[in-house]
């Protein structure tokens, strides 16, 4: 898939394809399943993702269907061997899970919420972001691991990241922040076939968001952005939930007769530096939208970019649109005044475009 | 019994306050009246009760996302407990922390943490300041923390720096037998967690986490060594939680009815109630009144929160830090 | 010290006052000693950081004066309660150091080498950072942490790291960089009496560097960058040593005509936004120079401040000059091509100002 | 004895190559030619060699900072090895990785690793794809680390891993005393180790690591129980460096003589000798001939090692992915 060609969101090649309605974590589901079927090397370790197990027969239990259901029924019909759950050991498992995919498996890391990640931070930078590298290209490091960012849930402080950032900022691993039902199974699937490193950030509001699906198998090349909507007036670049907002902003904004583009940037490391230059070639604006924490973000990384390699389209500053510089709060209304709403996105877009 | 009369009155208060809290807090969260997840500790009233009774608001716990108990044990006030889980700006974190994130540091209560294990070393720190300001006979750490967080690492480097700095703290394990879904006996390759202390050069005792006449006892050892200055002690209270891992979780999908029937038969509170009344340590009159102020209190924790208000806009951007005047609002 | 008035690479005030030529490790050792001194409150923690005891006294030895000299003779004087040096667990003493912040005593951890971060990681994240501001403004964390950063030296992947930036990413935490003998003294007396966590990065090459340091006791305002030279036609944005790399290339695009300004940011978080536009509004170009790999990094978001708030000053693209996206290597050719060197800043200029 | 004739030689063979290695490294480090710092590890000889005597390509073994001599004991090539601490492109990981990050992959090693602890999980998860695959009778896996690593948690979690999923591991704690220059009596809370082993369900072996018949024995068994499919074990050998820390550490600033002295008239290799010549399982004769073999080795490796060329330029944008044709040069 190259970005110029993609009209469709979906991508090209997707129209009029047979396919279904879905449910964002029925995709998950469907697409680890489908990958453990296809090669048997493939097997998922995580917390509670067997959902306990009975005293008496020892036979796991799916209790729950694995942390946000990710993994129902796959137990009973892979076994705990290939679901594997792990005492709450975040960087031994994860260890542990890059020692399997030094020496030939291909590992799937349930990591539960994302802010957990900085339990296992060591063995992601030092070991399995480094291991080909450091030791001259003779290894490769299989593993795939994904987790749930952001808030919108309550969760307060401790869980409810989305420092995405920090994990595209380390060489070696690769960042994947699919935004719908059609880019989770692409993107999953792809992050299990690559041999590199992969983390698959799955914020909760997309959880049981529904969407069209294919029903044929296919991957999204890993590093690739995708227009969801074509326009001439500003470009809205959103990733992970933040681009389903850009395109609450941009249907705003159409009726005040701004015409929104909006990517998906889907790939956070690598990613599509085309795509923002393309886009931002034609619009002459640009809007970075981003859920996580400002400073040395995302947010950040794209407007560098297009501050060195699309300066000459600029017709006006770069913006962002982002979390504060805080943690995330617990109260409601705070929670949801720290996420970026559309309408703090069409705010910043009148005031760029003078449309006030 | 060497309780005194006193102390066995604000044993039965904090235990029924507990247990009372929990349920009127998970009524309050099945109405909506709360903004987030919560984590009931009903049933296991019994280790914060024995171990708090030793302590002052010099000393410091340190708790877990199941922290409300804790909390309740070392004196923290209901009514701000509750407006907090509603997010208000009453509330004990000023609505900012919610049930994951209580703390008092006026009460010594080093704070409630969504981390599992992540709370343990700072129990180990304020035992260090006691010993560096060498007030050990007045102030230990208590690291309250589950079975399931015994397998995260940070437990066991803790545990060896305790020992090497020889340290005042406990560290209290409340093994109810499952982290989330997951059974112990799944999760943890030791029959008796304490029975590790002993590599870390501490005790290690288990002890009946139902029966807080037995915590009561086994912690006044613990926390009295900790005082003289001899160091760390490890205890394994066994315990069993009644309600599900959080609000909505329903256990019986992964727990036994006879394992759960036999818990509530070691009921702490039942417990309690029949050894001081066989003991005539109390009567039942006594109990009821106590009962009656604490039904009390929990309908004042409920009003005072739901009559208090929000916080304001601009706590968003409050206390990210204390020494810097220019939040960041998001760049917008 | 407001930058505005800052023309002494010192800053302002110290024209002509009595001080000395001083080595960086030095001044390090000495700001720690008269910290302590100050303030009793105030104790060191690390690895090794007493060198060794004595196995008949129990008396500690000083054999190395700590990592990289720089407790040197601090243990004889303050003795190993102040002076606690710990077992091999960055996690659990840099919680046992939060807890004892939280407490009222002001801990100052040395990690070593910068990387061992990572296995520290979510006690610094989610409890140094986070407990203000989730505790509703009821406590504070005057923790000061110190580690040495950057390639150089030989050490491979995974012994020098300048992931600064992802710590920087972090509400909650402050990031300071010193770069010579004169801000290594203000900065860390600053951060040490600061009630907030500050996180102090020291790159290796600065340690045998001298410097001018002023005798008088002064501490240097957390968030404010200094200009190290003035100029008119490029703004150089360094950090860290790359500040010294930014002088060095001034040097020589002076020798070719070009009045390079150079900015010293030495705090990364807060970090100073005017600084950078009041230079930028001058020079209308800048180069921001930075061995943290490019992706997410304080590099990125300088561009981006810049980029929003500078747009209109801007004559041409906002550029970086970076380590490379990889891993440190340990080849020594390889290393030295991985930092930014001078000749790289001077080549990344003459390029902008199409002066080839 | 119960070892062959083939087997004994080996062990003659690998301990003296790794003294000698470790020596001739020295040598050139302090001519200039190493292009970084290194750690040594003669006077450890006796547990690589123990524990890989019963080891083949197909088991794997993780390593530490001090990690020569796991390497050499894996049937890593000395040359490569070398070529690699000299920074050449014929070195083991292409000169990128140098003595801290020496790996061979086809060798059934998975790397030494300079963050110390941080390595033993990927033995776990070697072990693990044994188990996985239902080979666990050919393919245990090995870790090997410090009394310094013993304190850090990710420790602690493996062992549990280990244990609960019952996994074909040997842990292998080369205690020598110290931590750079921290002695293991201050740093670890626990007199032995290996005490530890008990609470995480598996045994624990004290070892006299100066003997390597002893480690033999002791591996032996221990890897015996892995193939069985019977779990993890434990082993604490009691080991010494001879250097200091790295190679420019002066160990006398922190170690005492009678100390040194003692483990050096315990000195693995002259140990080994005086037991076989004993025994009359080896002449002088044959030793000589293996010395003399090595003695070659070294003198061609680091022949090989100077001759060899630098890494081309472009070798700083490989490898950062493998999947990923675009590097990213440092925006310059
Ligand atoms: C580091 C980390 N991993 C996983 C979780 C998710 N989680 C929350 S509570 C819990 C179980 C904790 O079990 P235990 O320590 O026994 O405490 P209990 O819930 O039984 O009180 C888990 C896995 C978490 N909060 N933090
Ligand atoms: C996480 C981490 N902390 C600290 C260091 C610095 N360091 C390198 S080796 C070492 C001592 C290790 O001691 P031990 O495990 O006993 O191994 P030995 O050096 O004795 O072989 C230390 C502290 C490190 N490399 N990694
Ligand atoms: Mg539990
Ligand atoms: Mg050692």
């Amino acid at each position: 898939m190259t970005t110029s060609q993609a009209n469709n969101p979906l991508g090209p090649g997707y129209d009029g394809v047979p396919g279904k309605e879905l449910r964002f974590r029925d995709v998950f589901r469907d697409t680890l399943r489908a990958e453990m079927i296809r090669d048997e090397d493939v097997f998922l370790m995580g917390e509670d993702i067997s959902g306990g197990f009975d005293k008496d027969t020892k036979e796991p239990l799916d209790a729950w269907g694995g942390p946000f259901a990710a993994t129902k029924g796959l137990v009973q019909e892979f076994g705990p061997e290939r679901i594997r759950d792990a005492p709450i050991s975040e960087a031994g498992f994860v260890g542990a899970a890059i020692g399997s995919a030094l020496t030939g498996l291909r590992p799937v890391v349930d990591l539960m919420y994302f802010d957990f990640v900085t339990v296992a931070f060591d063995q992601l930078l030092s070991n399995a972001a480094k291991s080909r590298y450091m030791f001259g290209g003779q290894t490769r490091v299989p593993l795939t691991l994904f987790a749930r960012s952001g808030a919108g849930t309550g969760h307060a402080a401790q869980h409810s990241e989305s420092f995405y950032s920090m994990l595209a900022h380390i060489p070696g691993l690769k960042v994947v922040v699919p935004s719908d039902p059609y880019s989770v199974k692409g993107l999953l699937a792809a992050a299990i076939r690559d041999d590199d490193p992969v983390f698959l950030v799955n914020d909760k509001k997309l959880i049981n968001l529904t969407g069209f699906v294919p029903d044929e198998d296919y991957v999204i090349e890993l590093g690739k952005g995708r227009y969801l909507r074509r326009g001439t007036d500003v470009t809205l670049v959103g990733m992970s939930y933040t681009s389903i907002a850009c395109q609450k902003a941009a249907d705003q904004l159409a009726e005040i007769g701004i015409d929104a583009e909006v990517i998906d940037m889907m790939s956070l490391s690598p990613f599509d530096e085309d795509i923002l230059i393309e886009s931002v070639a034609k619009t002459h604006n640009v809007v970075i939208v981003d859920e996580d924490t400002p400073r040395a973000s995302m947010a950040s990384e794209f407007a560098a970019v297009i501050a060195d390699k699309a300066f000459d389209h600029l017709d006006a500053p770069v913006k962002r649109v982002t979390a504060p510089h805080s943690p995330v709060p617990y109260n409601r209304d705070l929670e949801i005044a720290y996420m970026p709403q559309p309408e703090d996105v069409v705010r910043t877009v009148r005031k760029l475009l003078g449309h006030e | 019994m060497d309780i005194s009369k006193e102390k066995l009155e604000w044993m039965y208060t904090t235990m029924y306050r507990i247990r009372r809290f929990e349920e009127t807090m998970l009524e309050q969260t099945f109405k909506g009246n709360s903004m987030g997840v919560t984590h009931p500790s009903d049933g296991q009233e019994a280790p914060p009760t024995g171990i708090c009774a030793h302590l002052t608001e010099k000393d410091w716990i340190g708790s877990t996302h199941r922290g409300h108990g804790h909390c309740i044990a070392k004196g923290l006030d209901t009514s701000a407990m509750m407006a907090e889980i509603m997010g208000k700006a009453t509330g004990q974190c000023g609505g900012k922390g919610g049930s994951m994130h209580i703390a008092d540091f006026s009460k010594g209560m080093l704070g409630a943490n969504a981390i599992v294990g992540a709370s343990i070393p700072l129990a180990v720190g304020a035992a260090l300041t006691a010993k560096y300001k060498g007030i050990e006979n007045e102030s230990v750490g208590v690291s309250f923390f589950g079975d399931g967080a015994s397998s995260q690492g940070v437990l066991h480097e803790s545990m060896n720096l305790a020992s090497v700095w020889k340290l005042p703290v406990i560290f209290a394990c409340e093994n109810n037998g499952y982290a989330e879904a997951t059974p112990a006996w799944y999760a943890v390759s030791a029959s008796d967690i304490a029975s590790r202390a002993e590599g870390y050069g501490m005790p290690g005792v288990v002890v009946d986490g139902m029966d807080v006449f037995a915590v009561y006892d086994a912690a006044g050892e613990a926390i009295a060594r900790a005082r003289a200055g001899e160091g760390p002690t490890f205890l394994e209270l066994k315990t069993y939680r009644y309600h599900g891992h959080f609000h909505a979780d329903d256990p019986k999908k992964y727990r036994k009815p006879e394992e759960e029937q036999f818990y509530l038969d070691k009921d702490p509170i039942k417990h309690f109630e029949a050894t001081v009344t066989k003991q005539k340590l109390m009567s039942a009159k006594q109990l009821k009144a106590i009962r009656d102020a604490v039904e009390q209190e929990m309908l004042d924790a409920v009003e005072f929160g739901m009559n208090s208000p929000m916080p304001d806009a601009s706590a968003l951007y409050d206390d990210v830090y204390i020494n810097y005047s220019n939040p960041i609002q998001g760049l917008r």
